[in-house]
């Protein structure tokens, strides 16, 4: 709990102090510009859109393996914790329940899902 | 009530202290292996000076905008990147009695904070509206997804023999053995991973050439200036963790305890940031089957076989 | 602190949830309202474990469960409105909708 | 006293950036807004002795929104909101029900009468988690895993392009939609994203889409919403 | 005041961040400014102090020139050095600070000058260089729009002054955005002045159309200009074009090989995040320079063999270009010969018809992979094989003119090198993602200025002639 307020001082200070660094900057030498010093950089052409746009992700297959994957961290910290205590039942579960896991890894690699699609 | 409050703040500026400190180390480490890779003359002095020059210089620029940016998001990514590190150096205990965060859930807040500088890099990249920069920041999200779950899971694995996830148990686990030779699959991959996680040298995919800079392209003046430094802050924090979860912090002969943390901190450091001049970048999808297929597995046997060495320790 | 502050919290949160699950009309978007009601759905559930059940680990458990319905919603999700633009090239409810007739 | 006061920050920040998440035309920010929402309910979790929860929470959120993001952005026209847009329907109801949920659920939580009983300062509460999940609780574990993993390959499956079902994109040159072929959609707001539909797309770059009828539905929340529908 | 004051003073001994922008005749001249210590050449316009224009600048590159001086942050300014005695382009920018030098000091000068300026800079005795292209949006749009934002609807318009992407169909079959993305003369990672626009789905190219090549000037018939001044090639081939007319040393030509294998790998792996170590090896190639022919020891081949041999156990350059860029059996028919070709197990080497090389007991390099892999493998054993017979050919000259091997493949014959690779790229880039295609592009080892001899539609008579 202590450790908590701690913690979120020095986030809070951290933040503040890049943002009012930032404003310093500012203050210091106001942004100005032109149209033509605002376009994007891309080797001295301007491009006929904006850059953002409806982005292909290549590697959505993957994304959505992650999704899915990364809910083993949730297991595996209190798992960790107890895992001297509880002894052989504790690596004989964590185990099983990875070994199903990797099967998702092994189909995604199968299927060449990894690739840029 | 006064009394706790001064401490906090004493532990706060603890942490800035080091985080600054460190910083410009890792800034002067830079400066010295570019040269004698280069193999030109290295002159100390003037590599000592030479970030803050540098420095100086980028804080007297005017910043440059770009067609309608996203402003906001734009401000907060460096801070962001900063912050995040800040609270993962915190939860570092510096010795045995100066931990400016005590949390029962070290090495979770740690990977929380470092699961979230996707989100700094990715906001960095997408803010300008500015194609490379666009193309850079999926690509570190290509890279994020693909190094968290080995990153996490290496240091779930130092957190076996402790029994505990909060630091101070999992150094003091190390008294007889440090987990760099228990774990040796552990410090390796945590390398690997912390390097995709500060986008550093062979793995500083979002900063490339190829994309003429990515996520720093169209940052000058200050904001590139926060910015890089919020990058070796990142570099910072890690090396520190590693040196508590894997070289046993402050253990150490001879030496008071500060002393030891900060040589390990300073030997991690230095490893990351020379990486650069040995490896070239890599490329993003070589990354991503290899963070899969590789990486993820190694960590999972290091977990398990730390599990078995810490049960067949405690019998 | 109480336990009333926090459950109108998390109602206030669950509430936002239900308005954007049934306004939006972006599949995706309709995601995000899914997980805000979830959200809400955690903190009472965190809340009713540290105020109300004594700290029984069922509670922390249900408070796992609630994270890893939301990782496979969001995972099988996304795979959907995937498929659906792929076919429809669009991910908006409507579209479905007037396909169907 | 703090505590409070740091509480009801959080909760603010949590229920803002709630309301924010709808209410912005930036994908990457609504993404984003949700993180925060959750950061802050994950906080408020620390703050309630579920240290380990909170700041997990935290972790999950902080990749899970970055997808999030990534496949609005992929999937939503306007994905930076650089024009306005207000995606809505039946948005006088939806307000109803998300009020009415939340005035029901308030209701309960201050009406009803709960056993107070807290969770003692000294739990070890991670590794309290960790026993009941290789303990009592070991079919939730381990059920979890496979439908963990049933949701890995359902959606590779479903999102691989080159998986060995044949090519997952057969078909999906859809005809051209007839707007007004159903009778339940206001006529005046054809498909939004149509534009450069199936046989204007084969061509790289369909021209500007100013002429086409798409600029019409969400241009104005009046215009758009389908209410009542 | 007193902040500014401060840093100004610290910032002065810092390296001048410049942007470098080689135009015709500075191709040297950029390669020794980016071994000066006293400099930094940044990879963006952003955050550059000086832009610094070595050569003359054509009217394509020009426009370029000004688009990334308005891109840089102030305060800022121009320094420029023009091998021409009257510059046309030179009136564009109205204040600069002209270096005036012969070319061997060009590079000294324009250093100093640009230490000198930026001192100026910071200490306020020197005006920033003000905008120059006029301030104009890409298109109206102020108050269009409900909110007066410049679209109307979702997508329509021109929203803050440009329109959205459009739909575009993909090898994945999701019809996402198409981003048209025009990269070009002076982006870091390409050849110097290639021009493509690329269309982005994704990071994956859709479609590259290659740009028109800005070192190719076409001379105004009716202009009261004198006479445009002869173009001069690339400054590292004119040993070899020599070599068309009139019997040249071997030692001569072997050594400007050796010097141009080696400053594309200095660049190459200056791309591949190996900036220090590719500085080094530039400043290798520079050295090479120096010593030039006739001297039969130290030529640096001794420092070349244990580069390759550090350089081949690098496995992560070996991963991040294995299997990039390989071209078919057709593309590489096309080629001729030369480095690339010789990369796929074309054992075609225009040295092999010349008694001077058998002489010399040589063989062609060759290597299987065919990809930028192989390319720059070859590339560093050719470097070395070069050197090897610069120190063996004492005074023996060619015998054969008319053709010649080139460092980028065979000249005399037809268009050259570049020439032949440049209308391969579409079909060679189209398809891979955006790194991959920087890394092909590199490993081909483009150059616009050679491929400005031989222009595509001079048909048959190649300007190898004058």
């Amino acid at each position: 709990m202590e450790g908590g307020a701690a913690a979120l001082t020095i986030l809070v200070v951290a933040l503040g102090a890049f943002l009012i660094l930032k404003g310093v900057g500012d203050v210091l030498n106001p942004p100005r510009s032109t149209a033509p010093s605002r376009v994007p950089f891309s080797g001295g052409l301007s491009p006929d859109t904006h850059a953002w746009n409806r982005y292909h992700v290549r590697y959505y297959p993957m994304a959505l393996l992650f999704l899915a994957f990364d809910m083993e961290m949730v297991f595996m910290y209190p798992w960790a914790v107890v895992f001297v205590e509880e002894g052989l039942i504790a690596l004989i579960e964590m185990l099983m329940f990875i070994t199903i896991l990797l099967f998702g890894i092994l189909y995604t690699w199968r299927e060449g899902a990894f690739r840029w699609s | 009530m006064v009394g706790e409050a001064l401490s906090t703040a004493g532990l706060a500026l603890a942490v800035v202290a080091v985080m600054i400190g460190g910083t410009y180390v890792a800034a002067v480490l830079d400066v010295l292996f570019t040269r004698l890779t280069m193999r030109v003359a290295v002159r100390p002095l003037a590599a000592a000076a030479l970030p803050l020059r540098r420095a100086a210089q980028l804080a007297l620029q005017r910043r440059t905008l770009t067609e309608r940016p996203d402003a906001g998001t734009w401000a907060l990514a460096p801070a962001v990147l900063a912050a995040l590190a800040a609270v993962s150096l915190a939860v570092v205990p510096l010795t045995g009695t100066l931990i400016p965060v005590e949390a029962d859930t070290g090495i979770v807040v740690f990977a929380a904070a470092m699961a979230l500088v996707v989100v700094a890099v990715y906001l960095q990249g997408w803010s300008p509206n500015s194609p490379l920069s666009l193309v850079a920041a999926y690509r570190f999200v290509a890279e994020g997804l693909s190094y968290e779950i080995p990153f996490a899971v290496v240091l779930i694995g130092t957190a076996l023999p402790a029994r505990s996830l909060a630091l101070v148990p999992i150094v003091t686990s190390q008294e007889h053995l440090w987990n760099v030779i228990r774990q040796p699959l552990g410090l390796p991959v945590y390398l690997i991973t912390v390097l995709a996680l500060s986008f550093w040298g062979p793995l500083a995919l979002p900063e490339g050439q190829d994309v003429a800079g990515g996520t720093s392209l169209e940052l000058s003046g200050v904001p590139r200036l926060l910015w890089r430094v919020a990058q070796l802050n990142v570099l910072v924090a890690v090396s520190a963790m590693g040196a508590a979860v894997f070289l046993g912090g402050w253990l150490g002969p001879w030496l008071p305890g500060g002393v030891w943390m900060a040589l390990k901190t300073l030997f991690l450091l230095a490893l990351l940031v020379a990486s650069r001049q040995f490896f070239a970048r890599v490329r993003t999808e070589s990354f991503v089957v290899v963070a899969w297929t590789v990486l993820t597995p190694l960590a999972l046997v290091d977990v398990f076989l730390a599990g078995i060495q810490a049960m067949v320790a405690a019998r | 602190m109480s336990q009333q502050a926090i459950f109108v919290v998390a109602a206030a949160i669950f509430g936002i949830g239900v308005y954007g699950a049934l306004s939006q009309q972006s599949f995706v978007m309709i995601m995000m309202g899914l997980e805000l009601m979830l959200n809400g759905a955690m903190l009472a559930a965190a809340m009713v474990w540290a105020m109300v059940a004594g700290g029984t680990p069922k509670g922390q458990l249900l408070v796992v469960v609630l994270m890893t319905v939301m990782a496979v919603e969001a995972a099988l999700g996304f795979a959907l409105v995937t498929g659906i633009y792929r076919v429809r090239k669009a991910d908006i409810t409507e579209k479905l909708k007037r396909l169907k007739g | 006293m703090i505590a409070d006061a740091v509480f009801w920050i959080l909760a603010v920040l949590a229920v803002f950036s709630a309301w924010r998440v709808f209410r912005t035309d930036s994908m990457v920010r609504a993404a984003y807004w949700l993180l925060v929402s959750f950061v802050g309910v994950g906080l408020i979790m620390v703050m309630l002795k579920a240290e380990f929860l909170g700041v997990i929470l935290i972790l999950m959120m902080g990749g899970e929104m970055t997808i999030m993001a990534v496949f609005m952005v992929m999937f939503m026209m306007n994905p930076a909101g650089l024009n306005p847009m207000i995606m809505v329907h039946q948005n006088r109801a939806a307000m109803a029900a998300g009020f009415g949920s939340f005035a029901l659920l308030s209701a309960v939580g201050l009406f009803a009468r709960f056993p107070a009983s807290v969770v003692a300062p000294t739990a070890r509460a991670t590794a309290e988690l960790g026993t009941e999940l290789l303990g009592d609780s070991m079919l939730v574990f381990q059920t979890a895993g496979v439908t963990l993993l049933a949701a890995m390959i359902g959606a590779v499956a479903l999102v691989s392009v080159r998986g060995r079902f044949g090519p997952a994109d057969e078909g999906s040159d859809a005809p051209e939609q007839q707007p007004a072929a159903d009778a339940d959609v206001d006529s005046s707001a054809p498909p939004s994203s149509t534009g450069p539909s199936s046989s204007a797309a084969s061509s790289p770059t369909p021209p500007a889409p100013s002429t086409t009828p798409e600029v019409t539905e969400g241009a104005m929340p009046a215009d758009h919403s389908h209410e009542g529908a | 005041m007193v902040v500014r004051s401060i840093l100004a003073r610290l910032a002065k001994k810092a390296p001048v961040p410049v942007f470098l922008i080689s135009g015709i005749g500075g191709d040297e001249i950029t390669d020794r400014l980016r071994l000066d210590d006293r400099l930094h050449v940044t990879d963006s316009p952003r955050p550059a102090m000086i832009l610094m224009i070595a050569g003359r600048l054509t009217s394509d590159l020009k426009y370029a020139a000004l688009q990334v001086h308005d891109q840089m942050a102030e305060p800022r300014a121009v320094v420029r050095w023009s091998p021409a005695e009257r510059d046309p382009a030179a009136e564009v920018f109205p204040h600069f600070v002209a270096v005036d030098a012969v070319a061997a000091a060009a590079a000294a000068t324009l250093a100093a000058a640009a230490v000198n300026t930026r001192d100026d800079l910071l200490a306020g005795s020197f005006p920033s260089s003000p905008p120059l292209l006029p301030d104009v949006e890409p298109n109206p749009w102020r108050g269009v729009g409900p909110w007066g934002q410049g679209g109307t609807g979702m997508t329509g318009g021109v929203p803050y002054g440009r329109p959205l992407p459009e739909r575009a169909k993909d090898r994945d079959g999701l019809q996402l955005d198409q981003l048209l993305m025009r990269v070009g003369p002076f982006l870091p990672a390409l050849p110097e002045g290639l021009i493509l626009e690329v269309r982005l789905q994704g990071d994956v190219i859709q479609d590259v159309t290659v740009g028109a090549n800005p070192f190719v000037e076409e001379a105004v018939p009716d202009s009261e200009e004198e006479e445009l001044p002869a173009f001069p090639g690339p400054a590292d081939l004119a040993p070899f074009l020599a070599s068309l007319r009139v019997p040249v040393a071997v030692a001569e030509l072997e050594l400007a090989r050796a010097r141009h294998h080696l400053r594309w790998l200095g660049h190459a792996l200056r791309v591949h995040g190996l900036a220090a170590l590719g500085r080094r090896v530039l400043a290798l190639s520079a050295r090479v320079h120096s010593q030039g022919a006739g001297s039969s020891n130290a030529l640096g081949s001794a420092e070349v063999v244990e580069l390759r041999r550090s350089l081949e156990r690098n496995f992560t350059l070996a991963w991040a270009t294995r299997g990039i860029g390989r071209l078919s059996g057709d593309q590489l028919a096309a080629l001729d010969g030369g480095p690339v070709a010789r990369a796929a197990g074309i054992e075609r080497d225009e040295r092999c018809a010349d008694p001077a090389y058998l002489a010399l007991g040589f063989k062609p390099v060759v290597y299987a992979g065919g990809d930028a892999l192989a390319r720059w493998r070859l590339r560093l054993h050719e470097a070395e094989q070069s050197l090897r017979l610069a120190e063996t050919a004492g005074n023996s000259m060619t015998t054969v003119t008319g053709t010649a091997e080139g460092p980028t493949g065979p000249l005399g014959r037809g268009p050259g090198p570049s020439s032949r690779l440049l209308p391969l790229l579409p079909e060679l880039l189209t398809g891979l993602e955006w790194g991959d295609a920087v890394t092909t592009l590199l490993s081909l080892d483009l150059d616009l200025r050679e491929a400005a001899l031989t222009p595509p539609g001079s048909g048959v008579a190649p300007a190898w002639a004058w």
